[in-house]
């Protein structure tokens, strides 16, 4: 388990998807969404000690509360929260789709939202589940986390046709259809990350 | 993109350099971007906002005097994060508890929930009032809810007035909850604005289209309708917010700039809700030209109504110096 | 052109009845367009400006306790007629004089002269201040001079407040003459402006390009130079400035918009214009950042900057109070 | 003799030169020439008598005084002077081509313009002086007041390389170089409208 490599991965894709994220944003948000999760991420890698020595879970806690603190509007509590629960489940001994099923309950319970409201959640709640379920027939983790990623990469794709419900796309109502949701992407761009280093 | 910055990501720094060099009367905290008055006032109610940058002079050009006690610029279009907030609501704390005044976007709220909870645990008694005044979007249990946008400004300012008389931290916000329940604002884009992160203008809007419902922050609108007279614009704003809250009565009325837009074209707009107003049987008594909640560079304009009684016109009157409204010191 | 407006020949008159709606402060003629405060002081000077419009807030807006006492608003970019001003003249005139602040243009110094004349003839003592701080333009016996831009704002905010004291007209006009000779102006456009009756951007200017020593008409600067830095341009029109009237002492710095730039720009500007002041060993005593003496929606700013002393820096805390710019009461 | 079919002329050409000249007045001034001759010249045609019946003289002077009142700028005084001056040369007896230099003469009294200073004096001057020559060679006063239209033309023409040394495009220094005043343009064309009305 190598939270440190995940968490620098992460970075080093959102930096690649910046602009695509903050063009996602621009047509049905605030054009900020790239910009927001990249000045989180790279005061992560720039701050953090993401050393194979420490301990997973409180690196997983400390990135998601420089994220919180960093990173603001919305995706920052949101991802924050996430990592902090993940960590704090994986410091309390909890194999990885449990802590990833933590993370989205946390960001679920701080956003409010459901699976079809065009958020992240549309990425993060079928990871969880495609996780849970590849654990449960009994699969590796490797390939796990392969599903998991691939189930989140469905999900986003899925964001296109809806309407959004929460956050700020909410408020173009059906104009809001036909545009993938930013949160969503960069939820999906996360996981796989997670599967290309965990 | 054209704009008078040294680099995207040094605006709001910039911004706060300048700030802090024009206005003596504010302590701008650089490293953790918190603006505070420089002269706090011991037993007051402490008003606290904040919110993304881009929309000056919201918020931190409304501390002083009469209206906030500490504002928090986020980077452009991102709201503030905690700690931020737990700075300013500790400056602004004098003993009587602190207001916070938050704008209904899913960003801000959840990061002023985590700074209240942190902040009531160190055992500041915080209260908070949720703005949300934009009637372009829908405010239904299956959405993020109303937008907050000018009437910020109407809450500011009276809410601000009512803590310079020693009042409680309930009144005040109760008194904030009434501005913004007898509020509600509709603004029109001409053009978008340019986030200098993006580098691009956030929407095309061809030369004969017009954004109606737009928010503060770049969103496109609930619709384009081809680009009309400043009459018919203004009636289309008027009609929202009539349709919403009846006008009536006595009324507060800010005709504010999206930050691109001239004063000469606010003034015509105003004059157009005047009359919109006066046919519905209703009296403008107060008002407020100008740019003040803005979208960084955006051309276009909102117009935001507070139905006033008697106590809110005297609020409204009282003494404000602040580095963006002014009068009575 | 995308503009909020009813047609391009109404947006003088249109703004005109918002600014009469929004001010009850002020008596507006639509007619004969013409601003005064509605409430005059005998015995007092009076003080009348006028020039085109598309600078808003200036020079209506400046009508009001401490600054101006009548105002001429003409067409976009086109000075007023002689009988607006005689009118003006007439309505100031409280039985000790009046002093007439003209922008040096042409055809604003030839309008007031004629007005000025007429009014003499007629019994009323009129005085002029021509104002010409805008070192873009050579001073010369083979020009039209130097242009009239910022150090408007100075000389009507002092002058005015001087006059406010019972002051007598030489006085008053000799204040205004030392205001405008210790004042230095310099402007930077990104973008032009669109005449509404011109429909079209006066010109044009790449994406890369700004113009350097422009004026508040949409007139093209003296030189194109690629689009910089706020530091780099705020450098170009300080060395400007400064090379023309040294930087000593305490000094008055407005950093004006020209209409279309949102203030979080000009105050990044305000800190680079700061930085070099110190740079030169003076200090900035007072300031006033923001969209004051505008070119329509032009983006781009001008700083202007007055040499103080301890008269001129009372006069200017001296309470104001206009649509455009108040404070002390 | 018929000032008011000048002054209908005047209205319709500038009316339809409208454009050109502010177009001319944006390239080195405000853009706004245009927009102001056609305000001053309508109310010309809508306010005043331009019957023949009246007095040629006084219905210059009252559309010289019109063009004061309504126009603003440099160009509402330069040519509202003119016309007073050259309205009250006629009343008092004064030949046309007298009256035209009194017109030029005014205008260059108020200005403080000469030639070569890039201003509506490129074209009224030569237009005066080309005047002035033909009557004194005897050449009657259609053919006379044609010389002085293209004396006009070619005097506004030859502003094109000029410096301006007044009025807004003086601002501009060597920038004014290349291209046309738009004052001496109306200049030409008022007076080629006198040749054609006369
Ligand atoms: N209530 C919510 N619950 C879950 N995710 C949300 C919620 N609101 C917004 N989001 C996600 O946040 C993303 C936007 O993040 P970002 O642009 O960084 O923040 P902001 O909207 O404050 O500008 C959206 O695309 C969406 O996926
Ligand atoms: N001092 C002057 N003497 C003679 N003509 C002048 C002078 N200044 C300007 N003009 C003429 O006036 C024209 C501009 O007129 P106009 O655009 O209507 O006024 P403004 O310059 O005030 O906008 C110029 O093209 C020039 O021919
Ligand atoms: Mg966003
Ligand atoms: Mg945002
Ligand atoms: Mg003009
Ligand atoms: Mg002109």
């Amino acid at each position: 388990m190598a939270a440190g490599a995940w968490l620098k991965e992460c970075a080093r894709v959102v930096a690649a998807e910046r602009e695509r994220l903050t063009g996602l944003d621009a047509a049905i948000g605030d054009a900020d969404h790239g910009a927001n999760l990249d000045r989180g991420f790279q005061a992560i890698v720039a701050e953090l000690d993401l050393g194979d020595e420490a301990e997973p879970g409180a690196q997983l806690v400390a990135a998601g509360s420089l994220l919180i603190r960093r990173v603001g509007g919305a995706s920052g509590p949101l991802y924050g929260s996430a990592l902090r629960s993940m960590g704090k489940a994986l410091s309390q001994g909890a194999d990885l789709s449990t802590a990833l099923e933590q993370a989205v309950e946390a960001v679920e319970k701080l956003g409010k939202a459901v699976e079809g409201d065009k958020t992240m959640v549309d990425a993060l709640r079928p990871a969880a589940n495609a996780m849970a379920l590849a654990v449960q027939e009994g699969i590796g983790v490797r390939e796990a986390l392969d599903r998991a990623a691939r189930a989140a990469e469905e999900g986003a794709a899925a964001t296109t046709p809806m309407r959004a419900r929460k956050g700020r796309a909410s408020y173009l109502g059906e104009r809001s259809e036909g545009h993938r949701d930013p949160g969503a992407t960069s939820a999906a761009l996360l996981i796989r990350a997670l599967a290309a280093t965990w | 993109m054209k704009k008078l910055i040294n680099a995207p990501d040094a605006v709001v720094r910039d911004a706060l350099r300048g700030l802090a060099l024009a206005h003596p009367g504010l302590a701008v905290d650089l490293e953790n971007q918190v603006v505070t008055r420089a002269a706090l006032t011991p037993g007051k109610v402490g008003l606290v906002s904040g919110g993304g940058s881009g929309h000056e002079p919201l918020h931190a050009g409304f501390v002083g005097y009469g209206m906030l006690d500490a504002a928090c610029p986020g980077e452009i279009f991102t709201s503030p994060v905690p700690d931020q907030l737990i700075e300013a609501t500790k400056a602004a704390d004098q003993g009587a508890g602190v207001l916070h005044i938050v704008k209904n976007y899913t960003g801000d709220v959840l990061n002023f929930e985590m700074a209240a909870e942190l902040c009531a645990e160190e055992g500041i008694e915080v209260a908070s009032v949720l703005v949300d005044d934009d009637v372009a979007v829908e405010d239904s249990l299956y959405t993020a809810g109303r937008r907050g946008t000018g009437a910020t400004l109407f809450v500011e300012k009276i809410a601000g007035a009512l803590a310079e008389t020693g009042a409680p931290l309930a009144k005040v916000a109760a008194v904030a909850e009434l501005v913004g329940a007898r509020s509600r604002s509709f603004g029109v884009a001409l053009t978008s604005c340019t986030v200098p992160a993006a580098g691009k203008p956030t929407f095309d809007l061809p030369e004969d289209q017009v954004e109606v419902g737009i928010g503060i922050h770049g969103e496109p609108g609930r619709r384009r309708v081809p680009l009309a007279s400043a009459r018919e614009l203004a009636e289309v704003a008027m009609d929202a917010v009539h349709g919403d809250l009846p006008l009536e009565g006595e009324l507060l009325v800010l005709v504010n700039g999206m930050g691109g837009t001239p004063l000469i074209e606010l003034y015509g707009v105003f004059a157009e809700v005047a009359a919109y107003v006066k046919g519905k049987g209703a009296t403008i008594t107060r008002s407020l030209v100008g740019n003040y909640v803005t979208s960084l560079d955006m051309q276009g304009f909102s117009v935001t109504v507070c139905r006033l009684d008697d106590d809110l016109t005297r609020l409204w009157d009282a003494p404000v110096s602040t580095p963006g409204l002014r009068w009575g010191r």
